[in-house]
């Protein structure tokens, strides 16, 4: 693993919490619509943390550091975010393990473990309108991107357009997970809130990525 | 809303600092876990048992710490799981040579914390388990639940894997136990009024003047139906019946009889409750060997009740006999 | 209202028959008389140490009666005195060699039964006392009273006395130790809302919104004032400074605390209060050698609390140590 | 002490027990108007049972059967009248066993037991507005007659009308104890109840004399 990797890393991790503490507002209004809008809250209050330790996180190599950003993370998120983001980013940290280094491929495989880690926490099917009818689908569309032999940035414009599609694509879907399940046929007309989080999250480390 | 309070938000933090001053050999607190514990914990010779979860539950679980119950309580802000650190670093702190079991009612919420609060603290080679305690029959899969929910039953469980760890049992054993404990516990809960949050400030949910809400959950959450008011006895039937048919008890049967209050009803009631349930009971060849009323598991200030029924046999009633010292004084 | 009870009549009754029914072994169960009595009594050997009220302040006092503590309890109904024959056929029964020691709480109605109870069991040559106990600071004579009330301070006195009389004490000697921890208790009540008796079915007084009653009865009599809503540090000032005032208390005592919960409201409040009560009594040099915590002697459903301290010495505090079994189990 | 004796007390309390049964409504009514309406209720329950048991009640002597008489009223009267009136039948049984026969001193000496029984038990003083207030000076009376050497009618007569005179009277005191102290300055301006009771009871008794 070479220190462009994890330089890397660092990048995708600055921005998804400097974007869940800049649009704390709006993810909490999306939250509103069906769910309890605690969302903005929650990830900005866990990601500011991140932000907070940035320089005492250790940095011997990519496992380390994304273990740290859990602990981070969940420590301060109550409800379902902090587990299931705590999760997310323990997960990335186990897969990164085995792996030299920070291809897409291992970016695939880093992706699909949290993706599994927090089906397996929080017990969400695909279909039950959570980020993860986003993350999901879009970590497939990268794979098959890599193995279309696609270029970086090609690789890079699909997924964000694939998980923006999907996010949005999940207006459709009635929410089972979360406290907007408790709206029942009310979610159905507007999109998961962690879901467009997460598009909008991973649309700012795409358009960053060439300035990073 | 009328109550004793501060700040809401210290109202838990508060409630925690009175326990210790109150409790000062036995108990210690540190405040940065919501952390309750046993002065002289852990004890290196035993497995440690910790309970999560929400406060406003009082006494469940941190006035249970005590030889012979709990090592330690770390719950939550009121109806809130504990956050992932303080559940983390409670388990480091119990961590014993002879391993940690955490005990989790069925909640979503708390089951994310504890799953990934055992996932770490064995990540870093201590012995941990969690078990999850589900004996409410009023509903399956529920507001905050996949699965069963877990209410008052649980002190059946803490209480019997507790007596078996201060004998000296071993982790799996505890487990087992706890696992046959949960499996023959079956509760069920009757609103009749909705609890008030310190937080919110007003009631969680709305009740008629003359209604009831059947097989509520500890946290106001929905049950079965809403019902008019009815007399006593026929709600000790509306509770009892699906109780006895769930597991199902029947005529043989020995049983430990527990009339939780929900915290707003007064003891005098709970033993009303329990006299109709023992006559129903015996009536259908169910003996009670031992008897528990008063408050256990509550909501807050809510006005109402709940039953459980552990079918009891040698192993289990004796686990229930030892002795245990809890901050609640006879006198 | 919305109560567990059946015919509001037999509220009473059924409560009691529940109580008994739970605790086979320890209690027997006279219906004619309300009265329930250690199923072991009386014993010869010690003094007799009965206690009669209203009914509705459970677990005061028929859920007291044990092994260390009354030998029996003869209650009337809901806040009323018990009727003149529950008081003399109880006298009767619980009689011994070395005598019977009624203790009852200051309240014009029963200080009658009691005084005529005790007038003609010591016509039929029963060697029997009566002691009134009077700890509330509140008021003077009040409602139900010629002179102050007694509230949860009694515990402290039964306590006291039935320790006493396990020892062996005569009864002169234990007239002599419940006079001196009765002069040694000070107690004051604040209600948050009214209890409703399920005879009546409605709130017994009005309380506004945002009114509390400072120096509130048990029976939900006035206090010392109207007061609007404060915070829980406020209403422990309102509570503790006449408390330490009136003995006085003062630099270098070592008490007991008391936090009673009145019936309505949550132990999580009550441990709340008691950690400010006992911060500021530290900031005044009284230190707290026992603490007590929960329910002990409620009015129904009522919301609020009271504040009980004893100064304690060695005597008293040696007594209160003694063990006791009553129904409410430790778990 | 002689037969005649006893049966004159049996009359006397005969009398008192059937007027409280008869009279139930009108002296509930009367506790009503400023205290809690309870007090027909309370000396009904209590003298119905004299009456049930009449049959059984111990005829050995005086002391004896009013004694007998105390325990059944007082077990059955809860609240303030239940003490009161059973301290008053044991006082005066008391009294009666320190005379020879039943004649108007020893009544005399009865009804000052039986006052002083109740003072003691409830702590009322004369004024308070209490049943005190009319039995009180009409045993006053009494003696006086005596000591003039009225004959027995005119003895009666005087009693009775004093008592009446004096329970109406009470019109003019403030309630200082029971239920109706509660009411405060409003008790003013209409008698209390218990000593109308009395009035009544006493008027009933002399009435019937001399068809005892
Ligand atoms: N069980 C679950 N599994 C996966 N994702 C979930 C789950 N529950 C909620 N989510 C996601 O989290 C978002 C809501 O997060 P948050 O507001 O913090 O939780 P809560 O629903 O408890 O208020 C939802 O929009 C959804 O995308
Ligand atoms: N302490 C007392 N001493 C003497 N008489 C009393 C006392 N209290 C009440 N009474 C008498 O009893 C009458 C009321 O009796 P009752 O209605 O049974 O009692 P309560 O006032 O408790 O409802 C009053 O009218 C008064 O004459
Ligand atoms: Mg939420
Ligand atoms: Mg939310
Ligand atoms: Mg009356
Ligand atoms: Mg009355």
């Amino acid at each position: 693993m070479t220190a462009t990797d994890l330089a890397d890393v660092e990048y995708v991790v600055r921005t998804l919490a400097q974007t869940a503490v800049d649009k704390e507002k709006e993810f909490g209004d999306l939250d509103a619509v069906v769910g309890d809008g605690d969302l903005g809250y929650s990830l900005a209050r866990g990601f500011e943390k991140v932000l907070q330790d940035w320089e005492s996180f250790k940095r011997d190599d990519v496992p380390t550091f994304l273990q740290q950003i859990a602990l981070a993370i969940s420590s301060r998120i109550g409800g379902t975010s902090g587990p299931l983001w705590g999760t997310a980013f323990l997960r990335a940290s186990a897969a990164a393990k085995t792996v030299d280094t920070i291809d897409g491929a291992a970016a695939v495989s880093m992706l699909r473990a949290a993706a599994e880690g927090m089906m397996a926490r929080g017990g969400a099917s695909l279909g039950d309108k959570t980020l993860l009818d986003a993350l999901v689908p879009a970590t497939d569309e990268l794979e098959r991107q890599l193995a279309a032999d696609a270029g970086a940035a090609e690789c890079r414009a699909a997924f964000a357009k694939t998980v923006r599609e999907c996010a949005d694509a999940t207006s459709t879907l009635e929410a089972k997970r979360g406290r907007a399940s408790y709206s029942g046929e009310r979610s159905i007309g507007s999109p998961d809130a962690g879901a467009v989080a997460i598009a909008i999250m991973i649309e700012r480390i795409t358009e960053g990525w060439d300035q990073r | 809303m009328k109550k004793f309070v501060n700040d809401p938000k210290q109202f838990v933090p508060e409630m925690l600092e009175g326990l210790a001053l109150a409790n000062p050999e036995t108990l210690k607190y540190v405040p940065e876990y919501n952390l309750i514990m046993r002065a002289d914990g852990p004890d290196q010779n035993k497995v440690s048992i910790v309970q999560g979860s929400g406060s406003g539950h009082e006494p469940a679980h941190v006035m249970i710490v005590g030889k012979g119950m709990l090592d330690a309580a770390c719950p939550g802000d009121v109806f809130a799981a504990p956050p992932f650190d303080y559940v983390y670093e409670t388990t480091k702190m119990m961590a014993s040579p002879k391993g940690v079991l955490l005990l989790v009612n069925n909640y979503t919420g708390d089951k994310m914390v504890f799953d990934m609060a055992q996932e770490m603290s064995s990540a870093e080679g201590i012995q941990v388990r969690t078990l999850f305690i589900n004996d409410d029959v009023s509903v399956e899969d529920s507001t905050y639940t996949i699965g069963r929910r877990g209410v008052a039953g649980n002190f059946f469980v803490i209480k019997a894997v507790a007596a078996a760890a201060e004998r000296g049992a071993d982790l799996d054993e505890v487990i087992r136990i706890g696992e046959k404990v949960n499996s023959v516990t079956r509760s069920m809960g009757v609103a009749l009024t909705a609890c008030t949050p310190p937080a919110k400030g007003s009631p969680l949910f709305e009740l008629g003047e003359d209604e009831i809400e059947i097989g509520v959950g500890i946290h106001g959450e929905p049950g079965r139906r809403r019902a008019a008011m009815m007399s006593a006895n026929e709600i000790v039937e509306e509770m009892l019946t699906p109780i006895v048919q769930d597991l199902p008890f029947g005529d043989g049967d020995r049983v430990a009889l527990m009339i939780n209050g929900l915290g707003g009803t007064p003891i005098s009631e709970l033993y009303l409750l329990y006299g109709q349930a023992h006559k129903r009971l015996a009536e259908q060849g169910i003996s009670v060997g031992r008897s528990y009323v008063g408050e256990y598991c509550t909501s807050l200030d809510m006005a109402g009740a709940s039953i459980t029924l552990v079918k009891l046999d040698d192993e289990i009633e004796s686990l229930l006999r030892d002795p245990a010292e809890i901050p609640m004084r006879v006198f």
